[in-house]
């Protein structure tokens, strides 16, 4: 994939925004990261899930994006890398779903259940929310990352 | 009663500016609106008075609950609507590379 | 036999899933996992069809819940027939779309989007839960968004936004639908939910929600009130993809899902009757009529399916027995010569560089396998006597008037008329006459491009023989006989189901 | 009583997203009428959808927002046709009143019918293990459906790289606004 063009040097180290939103962000994408896999991981004790946590995921990189420019995001997590990542997302939760043939069913809760509301409980359902966290975190990113840096003739001759 | 008729009043609402409306964009609204109004709906019809989320607290809380099948419902309606956003958007961005304008009247001609 | 079921579903999605992660720069990998998947989907409907004749009805419970709680797979009559005329159809396309895509580039999303749209539509005819027949129906409807605008050219653009939002309308009127019987009946199981219906006379509710539905699932399958996206979505999506859209999608989609759940859970009344056979002349007409006056070859197809579409609506709308037969006959007959169609003007687009049919000629000396397929196709649309859109059409005349429908009879025919009029114009300006001077160097299409058009041109001569009794009675009649049989059929399912 | 005031105020800040000109303040009102719905949600004791509606509106806001920043709108007035507002109006007129006495069978506002979904209640944690009931109709119960809506989603990625790859044909020059070819 050939890379576009690099800006000019006098614009590249303001790529990204300013000093003081670079300094916040360094302190709050740890955080978001974090809240977002505490959302996937106690999906099944609290409110939340598989989606809520991948689009949280993605809105952390997106900080990260926004904050520092295309140079940064790139570095932390390439588009080939969000590409498999969606891709291994999907066939995990897809896995998951034909293991349950092996309890006899397609999607048969096949995991043992747990004693109630243990973290490790509620059988296939902690794993297909992280399955589903990976898919909808990368594709989004991945997405947002095709639409944001699509660039405009007129915004490529600036 | 009155909130399924504010809730069909706010589809009516979106339907109007998906249709109506000339610019690529405010018809994307439009659809916006419109499916927070179908989702709606559903959590209106699963709504239980004096009842309580759907979780159930370890050390055995309320019971009278509200119906959990149209919250999964919703859940799965609006990450379908923001995948349709999307998609439409990234739509009506290469529109804008290709014809220089959102709205749709111009589009029509252009294409000849 | 039972997890053959679910694997009409997990087989293509496994293969559009596996793309993303191995087929990014590999073609033959792409293409073989294509190709192995719908050949094999092709196969395991026909064997579908075969089960049938041990149970009417095979009962899927996915996760081994029982049917009203968890969601359940119900292979019956109507979901086997729809199987095989996907399943076909879609297995010809993939083979043709194999040489067709070396003009294009991203050829593994092309195959992805592709599997996602199959899989999609094998979940719709397959499910017996209603908010799951939404959840298929969108992932079909959002692949082939994504796969009107593969070519990323300006009109093509335009015609896929136009598209989207009249679909996303249709889906916002399905949901509306579902959330008001989801109220009513408390349930999502269709046959659960048809058993509550039943047992209740319900005055406007019932109509509001019939209303919601024609609407939705009339926007799908483009029938008049709501055709306008066809006539720009269809023409300017590459050639495979049009011919699964008019072939298939629109039906498996928009007809099919139509029938079910008028048929088999709000429950078949004279009034619908009117209703449909209303629309089925209506689309009848009006396609046909915008047809005549195009130039453009595919904008032409694109309009003759709105008017197709309109016989099959008025076959199944008659609701007698013969009637339905006849519209489930000219739905598959439709599938087959339609694609075709659509598949043999991507030849000659590729081959000529231009759809429009004055700049065409003399075609068949250069291009004569797809020369003579046009013309069993055209044959065949037109309802020319050995070919199979002729028994078809004929069915639907004999059901209309035996119905005692004879202004619906009589539009058939004129109808009929006006289709066989334009085709004839398409054959004369395209294929027959001499040879313009820039022509003269056009080449005939790939070996696998013609394998898949002489393989649907032979369905279309031979294919008049499904009215054969024995033929009839093992691949019509069980979906003629779920339709008949209606909510009180489908309730039975609640009863015999596995695991 | 609140809902109602919520709802209200959604369907006034939608005809205004529908109706201002600038197009950047009508994603932000759009934007309000997600957050005001999320609102709702909590309201009415669905938490799991007001996190979900949230998340999803954020990101809904930003992806509107990169397709109408920086971008040389034509500031020519976008006035709908007056005919079109007129027809629209009384279309929706017919549409709500026959719609009353629809709304009138189903089950009054806050007292669904429960058939099927009081098994999710009551023997939703001891067949799933879950505690979050909607979690184990989501993944347990109807997990067939969120594998569909997930395809839904992986559809829309692999559409919205389709649709921006930088050339669709070979052969024909690169189109307008590419950015980086993909193959």
């Amino acid at each position: 994939m050939e890379k576009s063009e690099k800006p000019p040097l006098e614009r590249r180290e303001e790529a990204g925004m300013t000093v003081v939103v670079k300094t916040v962000t360094r302190l709050t994408v740890g955080l978001i990261f974090l809240y977002g896999w505490y959302i996937v991981v106690h999906g099944h004790l609290t409110p939340g899930g598989g989606f809520v946590g991948g689009i949280i995921l993605a809105l952390s990189f997106v900080h990260l994006t926004l904050a520092f420019g295309r140079d940064a995001a790139e570095a932390t997590l390439p588009a080939r890398v969000t590409g498999l990542v969606e891709g291994l997302g999907a066939l995990l939760f897809v896995g998951i779903a034909l293991l349950g043939f092996l309890g006899g069913v397609f999607f048969r809760n096949f995991l043992p259940k747990g004693e109630p509301f243990a973290l490790f409980s509620a059988g296939i359902v902690p794993p297909a929310n992280i399955a589903i966290c990976l898919k909808v975190g990368a594709g989004l990113f991945s997405v947002f990352l095709a639409l944001v840096f699509f660039r405009f003739d007129w915004e490529r001759r600036k | 009663m009155t909130q399924y008729f504010l809730c069909f009043v706010l589809f009516c609402v979106g339907l109007y500016g998906m249709l109506a409306k000339r610019n690529l964009v405010k018809i994307i609204l439009g659809l916006v609106v419109a499916e927070a109004a179908v989702n709606l709906l559903f959590v209106l019809v699963a709504y239980r008075t004096g009842a309580f989320a759907p979780i159930v607290e370890a050390g055995g809380g309320p019971t009278r609950m509200v119906d959990p099948l149209p919250h999964a419902l919703v859940l799965t309606a609006i990450v379908i609507g923001l995948a349709t956003t999307a998609l439409m958007i990234a739509i009506a961005m290469r529109i804008y590379a290709h014809y220089g304008t959102y709205d749709i009247e111009e589009v029509r001609e252009l294409k000849g | 036999m039972w997890h053959v079921i679910p694997l009409f579903i997990a087989l293509p999605l496994a293969g559009a899933f596996l793309l993303p992660v191995l087929g990014r720069g590999r073609r033959w990998v792409s293409d073989g996992v294509s190709l192995a998947v719908t050949v094999s989907l092709c196969l395991g409907s026909f064997w579908s069809l075969t089960k049938l004749q041990e149970s009417a009805v095979w009962v899927y419970t996915v996760g081994g819940w029982k049917p009203p709680f968890g969601i359940s797979l119900v292979l019956d009559g109507l979901s086997a027939f729809m199987l095989v005329t996907v399943n076909l159809v879609a297995a010809t396309v993939v083979l043709y779309a194999l040489r067709y895509l070396d003009a294009f580039t991203g050829r593994w999303q092309f195959h992805c989007l592709f599997l996602l749209m199959v899989a999609g539509m094998n979940g719709v005819v397959l499910t017996g839960d209603l908010f799951n027949l939404f959840v298929t129906l969108e992932i079909a409807a959002v692949a082939s968004y994504g796969l009107v605008a593969f070519g990323t050219e300006r009109h093509e653009l335009e015609a896929a936004f136009k598209y989207a939002v009249m679909g996303s309308i249709g889906s916002l009127f399905i949901l509306l639908g579902l959330v008001l019987l989801y109220s009513y009946t408390s349930t999502l199981n269709m046959a659960d939910m048809a058993a509550y219906l039943q047992a209740r006379e319900s005055g406007s509710l019932k109509g509001i929600v019939l209303g919601f539905f024609i609407l939705g699932f009339g926007l799908k399958a483009a029938l008049v009130p709501f055709h306008a996206w066809l006539p720009d979505a269809h023409p300017s999506a590459p050639a495979p993809i049009s011919a699964m859209l008019s072939g298939v999608l629109i039906k498996s989609l928009g007809v099919y899902a139509l029938c079910r759940v008028i048929f088999c859970v709000l429950g078949f009344t004279p009034a619908i009757s009117e209703i449909l056979i209303g629309l089925g002349i209506l689309s009848m007409l009006i396609g046909v009529v915008l047809a005549v006056g195009q130039w453009d070859f595919k904008r032409l197809l694109a309009y003759h399916s709105i008017s197709q579409v309109g016989y099959i609506i008025l076959g199944v709308g008659l609701g007698t027995p013969l009637g339905l037969a006849a519209g489930l006959f000219h739905l598959f007959n439709h599938s087959i010569f339609k694609s075709l169609l659509f598949l043999d003007s991507g030849v000659v687009e590729q081959a000529t560089g231009t759809r429009d049919l004055r700049r065409l000629g003399g075609l068949n000396h250069r291009l004569p396998v797809t020369g003579g397929t046009t013309l069993a196709a055209s044959m065949a649309i037109a309802g020319i006597p050995p070919f199979n859109g002729f028994w078809s059409k004929l069915l639907v005349i004999l059901a209309a008037i035996q119905a005692e429908h004879y202004w619906a009879a009589f539009w058939a025919v004129v109808v009929s008329v006006l289709t066989l009029a334009s085709f004839t114009k398409v054959l004369k300006y395209a294929f027959l006459g001499d040879l313009p001077e820039r022509l003269r160097n056009v080449h005939e299409a790939p070996v696998s491009m013609r394998t898949a058009l002489v393989v649907l041109a032979l369905i279309c001569v031979v294919g008049g023989v499904l009215w054969l009794p024995e033929l009839r009675s093992w691949f019509l009649d069980p979906a003629v006989g779920v339709l008949g049989a209606g909510p009180a059929g489908m309730a039975e399912s609640l009863v015999r189901y596995w695991p | 009583m609140m809902v109602d005031v919520l709802l209200i105020l959604m369907i006034v800040g939608a005809i205004i997203a529908l109706e201002v000109k600038n197009l950047l303040s009508a994603v932000v009102a759009v934007g309000t009428v997600g957050l005001v719905l999320s609102l709702v949600f909590l309201l009415l004791q669905a938490p799991d959808v007001a996190i979900t509606q949230l998340a999803v509106e954020i990101i809904t806001v930003i992806l509107l927002i990169r397709a109408t920043l920086r971008l040389e709108l034509p500031q020519s007035p976008l006035i709908s046709r007056p005919v079109g507002i007129l027809t629209g109006l009384c279309f929706a007129a017919v549409f709500l009143i026959l719609l009353v006495p629809g709304l009138k069978e189903l089950p009054a506002f806050g007292s669904p019918t429960l058939r099927v979904a009081q098994t999710y209640l009551d023997q939703g944690l001891a067949d799933t293990g879950a505690a979050n009931l909607v979690a184990s109709v989501l993944l347990d119960y109807r997990a067939y459906d969120t594998l569909g809506e997930a395809t839904v989603l992986f559809a829309a990625v692999i559409g919205v790289l389709t649709v921006l790859r930088a050339q669709g044909r070979k052969g024909k020059q690169v189109s307008k606004g590419a950015e980086h070819g993909e193959e």
